[in-house]
């Protein structure tokens, strides 16, 4: 056992920490400390920093720009850019279609996609859900039809996060009705800019317009744009899932959130004195930066257990506690801040309107505290519900 | 002892809920208010010799429990349940003459304004002064998320006239003409979608005759028309928590997934007995709250309502979280009405302090000892 | 609506206070106060004073001994009873086979049991769960075989309250093989002193003995011990148990717990001031005093509309409620009343050898909090354990 | 950065498992202690040239919690770990020579007499007193649940020799030969069947040689012993929990009820995976103790180690609960040995400070900031 890390990776965790301080572009990173969307525009000169750094897609094999690093440094990595806070690389591109691509496209696709993934010249979104295929993901009804070189899709897809700025979407399509349900489905490659793709908001609780719905309507797709095989979409969907659950602990998130949280508690006063020295505040804040402490070392077994195995990629089952255990955390650092600042997160600060220049609603530091605890309530429901998660535990992990 | 309606009872939640089935979610706007109105509900917490209907804490929590299920955005809580409170219990009979026949037939718009920055849930710890001069005071501070405040006519407002900041004593209360010089408000929605406002003072003068209790003494009245606001709020929630608890069962039973309804799954149907007990213990605190709220020691009064709003908010919490968590992806829409009620359920929470200030607040009274 | 007690009630419950306050034998209250087991002899001496004043068995017919009072007197008389502390009638014989008997019962059972249950001439005891049968109670595998004008039984009875003092029993046992498990159970009395009749302590984990095991090999039971009908046991049984639920609740108990609770906080110092006086230990207590506020008026609305409807014995299935939260808050003044103790709760204080001198361990008051802590993990599992009684809720309730 | 056992930590884990399943529940006893010292476990903690092993509170954690899952009622903690840890922070070199040879080998006990009757779990609201006196100091005082006290030859015993109750100065270390006139013992088993004492000093007479530290700064090396025994009762409650909820599992696959395994209700099925989360927690937060022993700044030390044991207290909590509620009647049972589990974790949270206590102390020293 080696309890702590070793000088070579303080020394990493250092040298990132610097450059995410001098290279995260100020308003980007005030607008992720306010709890606000990053705008298309930020997001990508954000990418394209980092991609001049060659940290656009540290995790990807070293041919397609990948760092070599070892899953503790991809974690240190990831960790430090949440915590600074600066933009996490979209996960659509990067973790999901674009291992995908590399994984199991073809010589073209690869040349084609990838590249312009790692500088986001695209900007991709995921079609996986369906109005009527919540966590039953295999029931989706999309169909593809092969006609010709091209497939005609039709269907609707949901929850698309940012279908607004993507110029690409990934699919999954059902190519054949025969055959149970999870052998008839393929994986497409869909430009968005081709006719029947139509987009439109679903407004969140919130007030966010984070998600769509994605409407297809005979949508014509190239067949060079299927990945892999027709009807093996349900491998490769498999395979992108279980990626997604890398860096879902999100730990520095809820780092740089419980900054925030002292940051506002000093300047609120409760029976007269800030409310960063009131004991029973201080305890709510321990009792979660406990967890969160847990919850990183418990993140860190896991990692260097990956580092160990080389099984790159392929979490255990046990990381459904980090996805659990990291949701809780997000939303009890989202309530905290929201009752920090009392009545003050009572009003909705609409988006200034164009050339308004009507007062903020005093203090400006309170505007996004209900909207941010409101979104987050979606963190224990996607990516497959924390009730999903402990059926998982259960089966796979205790055997029940 | 009894806790089934009587038949007037019955008959005031029946009209309430037809009335209010005529008007869309979100429920708000003047043709509702006027509806309001007319069925005599602005009259209902007031004395009958003053035009009121004379209802109990009892009726008030039929209404407000109704208001909460349909999800009622007009300012009937500023208005007529905490502007009247503060007419009622401290206002002289020059004052009670000429504002309640405004309120009770829906004319006349109140606001409380007591909030300021700085002021966490605390009603003393408030920076706003009045200073005595010619023939009154001249009043000057700030009032945050004043609740009706964007409609108003008229806010009763907090401020200190001695003492310092957290002293019980040196609160004056005044009614104060929103159109008055000095006055400035800034208008917007809440996050549940209630008109709301800043609003400035900025050395307005204000006469002797436009206050509401004693000088140094508004406390007292101000602790009443808060508990009295808080118990309506309590109902309130009740309707609230019950709407959400209804729209998930009804979800979970219709809804497919691996082909059954989600509430095959008996995790989900212990969450749902749970946001079961919850709601029913939290509709015993707003019963509770009722009683209280008629109480005549200040201090027993006071105890009862913290611990009615720290049940209300615990459970309104459970409910809401739990109600978006087992809608899944449908109920963080703002299409679908559940989010709605789970943002009125946690802004209630908020107003007037949330649930652990409240308990906070009871422990530090000594918990519930000798209390009813 | 009539949110307050009525002037009659209130007068009724002085009354009641007062008796109790001057009646309940000093030490058999100290007993209680303390957390210790009342023993045999003071339950009698106790229930004869009950029995003396006409109290022994309020909720029975008048032609039985009861008292006439509607349910929410009972309500008052029990809670007043729990909180003074008194010793609650047992519930074997009054709440269960009592009302077994006057219902289903032949005249000559009535005349020979009912008076001497009221007097507690008889004690009784529970013959239901069996070892292979936990809370799918309707899988007993005891038999009785009809042998002339006896049954022969055989069979093991476990987790038998207080089989120890018992001299009768009422057990559930299987006379017919052939038919659906719940359509071959009777009910039988069964006489302790029976041959072939043996009780073996169950030692529970804080080293109470209240609870046994009875082993019926070869007893005969005349058949005049049978009630009601052979094979319709069950049915009685179901009576029987709704009957159970009336005062699961445990008001009165856990008003007296909170009063015990201020009682010895008073007494323990934390920071150099007593912890009565700690705010964060009284917003502990608060919480549950609230929940108990909470509860105590659920059971009152519950209570009210059962003397409403005259269905007096049959709560409706939203008592679950009361069975869960009236736990759930035993439970936390039981943890409550152990940390309040701290270390000084950790030594086990065996009970004093006959004849011993040796001194108590100081503080005396600390010796029953960890055995009542670990002893009321029970009140969650007994009489249908929380899990099944939030499955009744869902399905009785809410129609999952 | 490596969570694994080295070669050598897989060797000691394996020797002692082995060791102590010789050894029938519940596992205590001479025999079982002789074991423990022959096996070199008595001498782990201590550095090579006073006979010890020179392990670090990795090998430590390894061993707890392999005495945890075999629940060892053996007074280790109270001699080896706390006594030690006395010894190695504070002892005069006479002092580490005189006793040190003798805790590993096994031949001497010891144990650390802190709490009295109002001290709460406050090192320093202590009423015992030390007077200067000829050649050294009298002691007086009434020490309560000293673990391990019954066995013990020596006892280190805090007493004030200044300062007034509360004080973090003022207070000195004495060990005390627990045959010195003045001394006697109250002897008995704790609710988890660990041996313990009262020990009441009545005039006690020390000399100056077995002060351990300064006068008057004791609390430097008891915050240190504590800490390092509190690390070391982390690990040991990591085994007590990993047994529970091995024994939960085995229990509902194999108990059948209404024709089904209970651990087909998906309802115990979450349970069960809270209880493993919770467990997995817990055991991030004992290797977290492991770490933050080892720091030399006392105060995040101290912090970090509240941490930990808040975290143990709570998790512990609520598996041992839990595994007797799902054990159903059966888990009630002294015979089975779940309950002895039970109480074992319950005791480990109640000594040195139950998780309230701990979550209140990280709060008042300003909560988690800057820690590692």
């Amino acid at each position: 056992m080696k309890l702590t890390l070793d000088p070579q990776d303080l020394a990493f965790r250092e040298e990132v920490r610097a450059f995410f301080r001098e290279q995260v572009p100020a308003a980007t990173r005030r607008t992720l400390v306010e709890g606000r969307h990053v705008s298309k525009d930020q997001m990508v000169e954000w990418i394209r920093i980092l991609h001049a750094k060659g940290w656009a897609v540290p995790h990807w094999p070293a041919e397609h720009g990948g760092t070599g690093w070892d899953p503790l440094r991809q974690y240190i990595f990831l960790e430090e850019l949440q915590r600074t806070p600066a933009p996490p690389p979209l996960p659509f591109g990067v973790n999901m279609v674009g291992p995908v691509i590399y994984t199991f496209g073809n010589a073209e696709q690869k040349a084609r996609f990838l590249p312009r993934i790692a500088n986001m010249d695209d900007w991709w979104c995921q079609g996986f859900s369906e109005p009527g295929a919540g966590s039953d993901l295999a029931s989706l009804t999309t169909r593809a039809v092969r006609n010709g070189d091209r497939y005609v899709v039709n269907g609707q897809k949901t929850w698309t996060t940012f279908a607004q700025y993507a110029n690409w979407i990934f699919c999954l399509v059902r190519t054949d009705l025969q055959v149970p349900k999870q052998r008839g489905i393929s994986f497409l490659l869909i430009d968005m800019r081709s006719p029947g793709v139509e987009v439109r908001p679903i407004v969140t609780i919130d007030g966010g317009r984070e998600i769509n719905e994605v409407f297809l309507t005979d949508v014509e797709v190239p067949i060079e744009n299927l990945v892999g095989e027709e009807n093996k979409g349900w491998d490769y969907a498999k395979f992108l899932l279980g990626n997604e659950r890398t860096n879902i602990a999100r730990i520095g998130i809820s780092k740089f959130r419980i900054d925030r949280i002292r940051e506002l508690a000093a300047g609120q006063m409760s029976n007269g004195k800030p409310l960063l020295e009131d004991e029973r505040f201080l305890e709510k804040l321990a009792a979660i930066e406990i967890e969160l402490k847990a919850l990183e070392l418990t993140q860190l077994r896991v990692v260097t257990e990956e580092a160990k195995s080389g099984e790159k990629g392929r979490p255990s089952p046990a990381s459904s506690i980090l996805k659990i255990k990291g949701s809780e955390i997000q939303q009890a650092t989202t309530d905290l801040l929201m009752r920090i600042m009392g009545v003050h997160a009572m009003p909705y600060h609409a988006e200034p309107r164009p050339g308004s220049n009507e007062a903020n609603i005093e203090p400006a530091d309170a505007a996004m505290v209900a909207p941010n605890y409101f979104n987050f309530r979606k963190v224990s429901i996607y990516g497959g519900s924390n009730e999903i998660q402990k059926n998982i535990i259960a089966k796979a992990v205790l055997g029940l | 002892m009894d806790f089934d309606l009587s038949e007037e009872q019955a008959i005031l939640k029946q009209s309430v809920e037809r009335m209010l089935e005529r008007h869309a979610l979100p429920r708000g706007g003047r043709e509702l208010w006027r509806d309001i109105s007319d069925m005599g509900l602005t009259a209902l917490p007031f004395p009958e010799n003053l035009g009121g209907l004379g209802g109990s804490s009892v009726e008030t929590m039929i209404v407000m429990e109704a208001f909460g299920r349909a999800l009622v955005l007009e300012p009937y809580v500023p208005s007529v349940i905490l502007g009247g409170a503060c007419l009622m219990h401290g206002a002289s009979l020059q004052l009670r003459d000429a504002f309640i026949p405004g309120v009770v037939d829906g004319s006349l718009k109140l606001a409380l304004a007591t909030a300021e920055i700085g002021s966490g849930f605390s009603q003393t710890a408030i920076e706003t002064r009045a200073i005595e001069s010619a023939g009154g005071f001249v009043v000057t501070g700030r009032k945050c998320v004043v609740l009706g405040g964007d409609e108003a006519d008229w806010v009763v407002v907090s401020a200190r006239t001695g003492g310092g900041a957290g002293d019980e004593t040196g609160v004056t209360l005044f009614i104060v003409n929103a159109a008055s010089e000095g006055v400035t408000r800034q208008l917007y929605r809440t996050q549940d979608n209630q008109g709301a406002a800043e609003i400035s003072f900025d050395g307005v003068h204000v006469t002797r005759e436009h206050i509401i209790g004693a000088i140094g003494g508004g406390m007292s009245v101000l602790s009443r028309a808060v508990d009295t606001g808080i118990a309506a709020l309590c109902a309130e929630a009740v309707g609230v928590m019950s709407r959400m608890h209804e729209m998930t069962l009804d979800y979970i039973k219709q809804r497919k997934q691996f082909g059954a309804p989600l509430g095959a799954n008996q995790a989900l149907q212990h969450r749902a007995a749970e946001m079961f007990i919850a709601l029913e213990q939290a509709r015993s605190m707003a019963i509770y709250a009722a009683i209280m709220v008629a109480e005549e020691d200040a201090g027993n009064r006071g105890r009862g309502i913290h611990a009615a709003k720290a049940e209300i908010g615990r459970a309104g919490r459970l409910i809401g979280e739990q109600a978006v968590q087992l809608h899944g992806g449908i109920g963080m829409t703002s299409e679908y009405p559940l989010g709605k009620y789970y943002k009125r359920m946690t802004m209630i929470d908020l107003t007037f302090g949330d649930a652990d200030h409240h308990l906070a607040e009871l422990a530090r009274k000594g918990a519930m000892v000798g209390l009813l």
